[in-house]
């Protein structure tokens, strides 16, 4: 190890120990656990800098955000995981005592699947999951396969209908648009052109880039024919579109990604620093 | 063997399912189903936990690059899980919520996750800059068009767009970039989305019935 | 670590942004100069100039008044002209690193309809919602709305896994996929759930998120099959992906921290009472407004240098 | 004269109260008069039917609003609905709505046990009450009944969506047989897959890694299972050149499933000794967690190209930058529209939404992927004509043709 790294990680430790007091000191009196209450404050103010400091270069700080990040993040969903699913949802099913056990009140027999009580069909989730883990053995892994098809062919089964539905015959059915208006005069055609007062000149072009937009867009995604001629033109517009839709995506997205930036610096300048009420 | 009976579930769940949705007796059965899901994707949580403390140690026993901080790592796995499943220091016992106010794993949540996941997503800010400097430029037509409409959408989401062309008389509003901004986005930018989600959708669905049928196994691992 | 706090307070905050104004306009033109000369700046430089355009206004607040758009008005108006007692289920679909961002409108939202006297579910499809959820509640109900009481005006039902598996099982009945509330208290001994089955009876869903399972799957899985009516508080970064669905499967969209901002003005506008509330939107458009107009030059220069560059290619 | 002084009386006693009243405050009108609320009318010809499409246990009911509700008295405020199984009672509150609805759903529980349980085939009489700002003033519609509740065995409802289940399975399946039997389907060149193979080049003459994200999907998503294709197709190829291959996952099912496909790849390519375990690793089950690894093996391994194929939520732009940062070149494809733009942006390819699809059966250039490929593109030839049809259709008024695509619950 460095000795210019070695002072860089007495003097950041220094600072901690410096914004640890400090803080505590501050909320003296007006916390109960204010030591404990600092040490929380400055140390999310120092997980906070160690991933920003990436933006500079990566840096033992950061790894060590990085590798903390992980180990708790795993932790933390299992657990949440185990209560809320297994604990809530499972054992109240399957166990009274179990769940007389974790103090949750048990769930009242159904027979919804094969005519048979959730009591018993509700094993069978527990016996996938089970095969699940047994992949972490090096010769009874193939086994895993099994809840894995099940898991694949649910979904399967869900996202069939649904995206059909939904992001399909819904979609092409909102593609019908009127293109043509009750011609009332020019005058009126081309009254008011802004969107509040949705005048119909306005309306109507959109509608018209719409459905355009659409044929050519799907036109675009055709993979059986080569990009020639109309076909070609077509396509070209169809990515021109595309362009747009991503432009305009793009730009529309900055506005939050700044206000999560806003959320850690009022954190660090307000709770940490204090530098604002 | 194992396949067969893989490929047996896979055709048998999906169909059940798909027809579930058109006979009303059998919805409740897609509720069913859906719970089974949950409590299988629990135990692929704790998989998850097994690979990741098998990946440390090997790293730690190895003692491979960086394998210091596969400590970092372990520790707070271990702290985290012994809290989370123990519910140590949750002043609701064991029938409270997991993250009952106060409760030490929520303490944790707050102070350790909260800060490193947003600031994780707060650098987003920073890289949506760089981006725009480094790759919005007019380098072809298409572009250009990308470059136009971002920079139409951005002005449009500022008062300055508005003070740009507030001198447009409200007859023509349209031609305000707020208002541009807005058109584009209900005109254009939702053809393109609905084009593509179209495709998408229809890709699903025929991914679904490949998987459905035993045509598509590649999620068996392995290749065809 | 050690920033003399009292010394910022002295200075006005008009000094301060005036400062701060100054540095990224001089370093603006700095990089004019270098683009002129089709030279690219380092990253760290773009970096280092979005930190000081979002600060300044933070250390400094400035806002701006904002005019409802339509997407957002509709939504506004419709919670609104519900009659009181309404059934209206807010779900908080999003986790800390969105929070900043779509937290606002849920405490908007929980404002408004508890100004309104609607009854209210409060729900969270993603597991760190729950804790926000729980923010909320102490934000807004409990401080500002002590009257409420638990059960009768709103209810929290909390987190479950499952994603939209969730979605799947309310959407015909609430009581198996939530036996209880998050307090463990069953729902049939719930006063609100007493007319409450499933989703259906639902008079408003609101969903607040930004990821998955969130808007688009309330609507996939709840809106289209039930006719339920839908409004939405999302990240920026979906709203536009959701316009698709409004307004025939979505009712109204929040896009952003402008959503929320615009939302809250107009509950302003309606409410005086929440004249003095915290309108964290509206305090973020301030960075926002700074931050896109120094994005907007940087893809200016970015453009100058690359021209410049090519000219000189081509000569 | 009494009399007379009796009247003034009481006139100056009932009076004083309220004209003081309607003097200090004459807006608030509302709170006096409400003592005497009008009768508005009841709800006009209600009728109740068996819920459709439904598994039983529910009535649907609906009503013209009372001339009162918004016109008229306009103060109606909402409706209550009643059942009852008997004619003359006792009649059971069964659900609220709002002023200016017209219809209600009377969902009942499936469970006996339920107190709110619903049984089929009874008799059942419903009435339906207008509803004031007064509780005690409220108006009765007529008792409708008898009505049975039953289920039915199909969802009459969604038969446009069984047709198009059924046609899409129909092409699907006849363009795989017409693959089968060995006819040449033509699949347009994607820029992007012709990209990973140069990016492979490259990274071997640069000796430097390839790294390959199989993105945030679970072992389910269709992004994440178009990714296994790609993978292998890839993990081919660099087993041939014996470039490195880095694949950090984020879901644990999905790290087993990629690992044997890396594993299957090396041995097609015929160098089994050249896989090892550590390729192919776990990280973490959380978006950020995981995004903060990546980053970090971006900058310390520097390789000379990311892969990202399959489902990639708000890390897609700060693993790209990141990416373009260490100097990588970048290919990317995800079905995620929110996220499309930013790869567009920040990588060199992108394979946009379907086209990622289309590159898994493009590589695995398989008789049945290509079949299915097709009969996408027929769907979609087909969803044009439609459009156009559906376009006119509306333009000449015929609605009736957007009917067809209605979905009822």
């Amino acid at each position: 190890m460095k000795r210019s790294s070695i002072i860089i990680m007495l003097v950041v430790l220094a600072m901690f120990v410096i914004s640890w007091l400090a803080k505590a000191s501050s909320m003296a009196g007006v916390e109960d656990h204010n030591i404990w209450h600092g040490f929380l404050i400055t140390f999310s103010a120092f997980l906070t800098l160690a991933i920003l400091s990436f933006l500079y270069k990566d840096n033992p700080f950061y790894k060590f955000a990085e590798h903390l990040f992980v180990g708790v993040s795993a932790a933390y969903w299992m657990s949440m995981g185990f209560w809320t699913t297994i604990v809530g949802n499972l054992i109240p099913r399957i166990s009274n005592s179990l769940s007389a056990f974790f103090e949750v009140p048990p769930i009242a027999d159904e027979w919804a699947l094969l005519l048979l009580p959730d009591s018993v069909t509700f094993f069978i989730p527990v016996i996938l999951g089970i095969m699940l883990l047994l992949r972490l053995s090096r010769n009874m892994g193939w086994i895993s396969a099994w809840p894995l098809a099940f898991i694949v062919g649910s979904t399967a089964g869900f996202n069939l209908v649904r995206y059909l539905r939904s992001d399909f015959i819904e979609q092409v059915s909102s593609t019908f648009v009127p293109l043509l208006v009750d011609w009332q005069g020019t005058g009126h055609f081309f009254s008011h052109l802004n969107l509040n007062a949705s005048g119909q000149f306005v309306t109507m072009a959109g509608n018209w880039v719409i459905f355009l937009g659409v044929m050519c867009g799907l036109i675009y995604f055709f993979f059986s024919k080569e990009h020639k001629g109309i076909f070609g033109f077509g396509s070209r517009v169809g990515i021109w579109i595309l362009m747009v839709t991503f432009g305009a995506s793009f730009g529309y997205t900055v506005m939050g990604r700044i206000s999560l930036l806003v959320g850690r610096l009022t954190f660090l300048f307000g709770d940490w620093l204090g530098l604002i009420s | 063997m194992k396949r067969q009976v893989a490929l047996l579930i896979t055709l048998f769940i999906g169909t059940l399912l798909v027809v579930s949705v058109f006979i009303p007796p059998m919805e409740s059965l897609k509720e069913t189903f859906t719970l089974f899901f949950d409590i299988i994707a629990v135990f692929a949580f704790f998989l998850g936990g097994g690979n990741l403390l098998r990946v440390h140690l090997t790293k730690l026993s190895k003692r491979k690059q960086d394998w210091v901080y596969s400590i970092v790592t372990l520790v707070g796995f271990t702290v985290v899980l012994v809290i989370g499943l123990f519910k140590l220091g949750n002043p609701g016992g064991i029938a409270a919520s997991p993250t009952a106010e106060g409760s030490l794993f929520q303490t944790l949540f707050d102070n350790v996750l909260v800060p490193l996941s947003s600031t994780m997503y707060a650098l987003l800010a920073f890289f949506v800059a760089s981006a725009s400097y480094r790759a919005f430029r007019a380098k072809n037509r298409e572009a250009t068009i990308l470059l136009i409409a971002a920079f139409i959408i951005l002005l449009g989401r500022t008062p300055f767009g508005m003070m740009l062309t507030s001198w447009v008389p409200n007859s023509l509003s349209i031609l305000q970039i707020p208002n541009l901004a807005i058109w584009i986005m209900n005109s254009a930018n939702l053809a393109g989305q609905r084009a593509i989600m179209i495709g998408i959708g229809l890709g699903v669905v025929s991914m679904s019935i490949r998987i459905i049928l035993g045509i598509e196994r590649t999620y068996l691992g392995e290749e065809k | 670590m050690f920033t003399p706090a009292p010394l910022l307070a002295l200075s006005s905050s008009t000094i301060g942004v005036s400062i701060s104004l100054g540095l990224v306009g001089l370093g603006m033109v700095w990089m004019l100069i270098r683009s002129l000369r089709a030279r690219d700046v380092d990253r760290r430089i773009v970096f280092l100039f979005i930190f000081i355009s979002v600060s300044a206004p933070i250390l400094f607040p400035i806002t701006f008044s904002e005019t409802p758009t339509p997407v957002v008005k509709k939504l506004f108006d419709k919670v609104e002209s519900l009659p009181a007692d309404s059934k209206v289920l807010i779900s908080f679909d999003f986790d800390p690193a969105m929070a900043p961002e779509v937290q606002p409108m849920a405490d908007a939202f929980t404002r408004h309809c508890m100004a309104k006297n609607h009854k209210v579910i409060f729900m969270s499809l993603w597991a760190t919602g729950q804790s926000l959820l729980n923010q909320t509640m102490r934000a807004v109900l409990v401080t500002e709305f002590p009257e409420k009481r638990d059960g009768i005006d709103y209810v929290e039902l909390g987190y479950k896994a499952g994603n939209e598996g969730v979605l799947n099982v309310i959407v015909s009945n609430f009581r198996k996929m939530f036996p209880t509330d998050v307090n463990s208290i069953p729902l049939d001994s719930i006063e609100i759930f007493d007319k409450i089955k499933s989703c259906r009876d639902l008079d408003l869903i609101i969903s607040i998120g930004g990821g998955k399972p969130g808007i688009k799957e309330w609507v996939l899985f709840v809106g289209d099959p039930t006719k339920t009516p839908i409004g939405a508080g999302v990240a920026a970064v979906v709203a536009p992906q959701l316009y698709p669905y409004y307004p025939k499967q979505l009712l109204g969209l929040l896009g952003g921290v402008k959503g929320a901002a615009e939302y809250e003005s107009e509950l302003v506008r309606h409410y005086p009472q929440f004249e003095e509330v915290d309108k964290p939107g509206l305090r973020m458009m301030g960075p926002q407004t700074f931050a896109h107009v120094v994005i907007l030059a940087f893809i200016v220069l970015g453009n100058i240098s690359f021209f410049v560059s090519r000219r000189r290619a081509s000569r | 004269m009494k009399l007379t002084f009796l009247i003034a009386c009481c006139v100056l006693f009932l009076g004083f109260p309220v004209a003081g009243f309607a003097q200090d405050t004459p807006e608030e009108a509302q709170p006096a008069d409400s003592i005497t609320t009008p009768i508005p009318a009841p709800p006009g010809n209600v009728t109740a039917w068996d819920t459709e499409n439904d598994h039983g246990h529910s009535v649907s009911l609906s009503w013209e609003p009372s001339p009162d509700d918004g016109t008229g008295l306009g103060n109606v405020i909402g409706y209550i609905v009643f059942r009852s199984d008997s004619p003359d009672g006792p009649f059971v509150d069964r659900g609220v709505q709002p002023a200016g609805a017209s219809g209600h759903t009377d969902v009942g529980s499936k469970e006996e046990a339920s107190q709110d349980y619903m049984a089929d085939y009874v008799d059942y009489y419903y009435k339906v009450r207008a509803i004031t700002a007064d509780s005690l003033v409220f108006a009765e519609s007529v008792m409708v009944g008898p009505v049975q509740s039953y289920g039915q065995w199909f969802n009459t409802g969604r038969i446009p969506v069984l047709v198009f289940v059924l046609c899409f399975m129909a092409i699907t399946i006849f363009f795989i047989q017409k693959a089968k039997s060995g006819a040449n389907l033509f699949v347009r060149r994607l820029a992007g897959i012709e990209a990973v193979d140069e990016a492979i080049g490259r990274a071997t003459e640069m000796g430097k890694p390839i790294l390959y994200v199989l993105g945030l999907g679970t072992a389910a998503d269709i992004a994440t299972i178009a990714s296994y294709t790609i993978l292998g197709r890839v993990a081919k190829k660099i087993a041939e050149y014996q470039t490195g291959l880095i694949v950090p996952c984020y879901d644990p099912i999905t790290m087993t499933v990629a690992q044997e496909t890396v594993k299957t790849a090396y041995m097609d390519a015929g160098r089994p000794d050249a896989y090892n375990e550590d390729m192919v690793y776990f990280v973490t089950q959380s978006q950020f967690a995981y995004v903060a690894a990546v980053n970090g093996t971006m900058l310390r391994e520097r390789p000379a190209t990311n892969i990202y194929m399959g489902k990639f939520y708000a890390e897609s732009l700060i693993l790209a930058e990141t990416g373009a940062l260490a100097g990588s070149i970048q290919i990317a494809g995800t079905d995620e529209i929110a996220q499309i733009p930013f790869f567009v942006v920040a990588c060199d390819y992108t394979l946009i939404g379907e086209e990622l699809y289309a590159a898994s059966a493009y590589l695995g250039r398989e008789p049945l992927l290509l079949g299915s490929l097709k009969a996408q593109d027929y769907a979609k030839a087909a969803v044009i004509i439609l459009a156009i049809l559906g376009v006119i259709a509306m333009n000449v008024g015929l609605d009736g043709f957007k009917d067809l695509f209605y979905i009822s619950n």
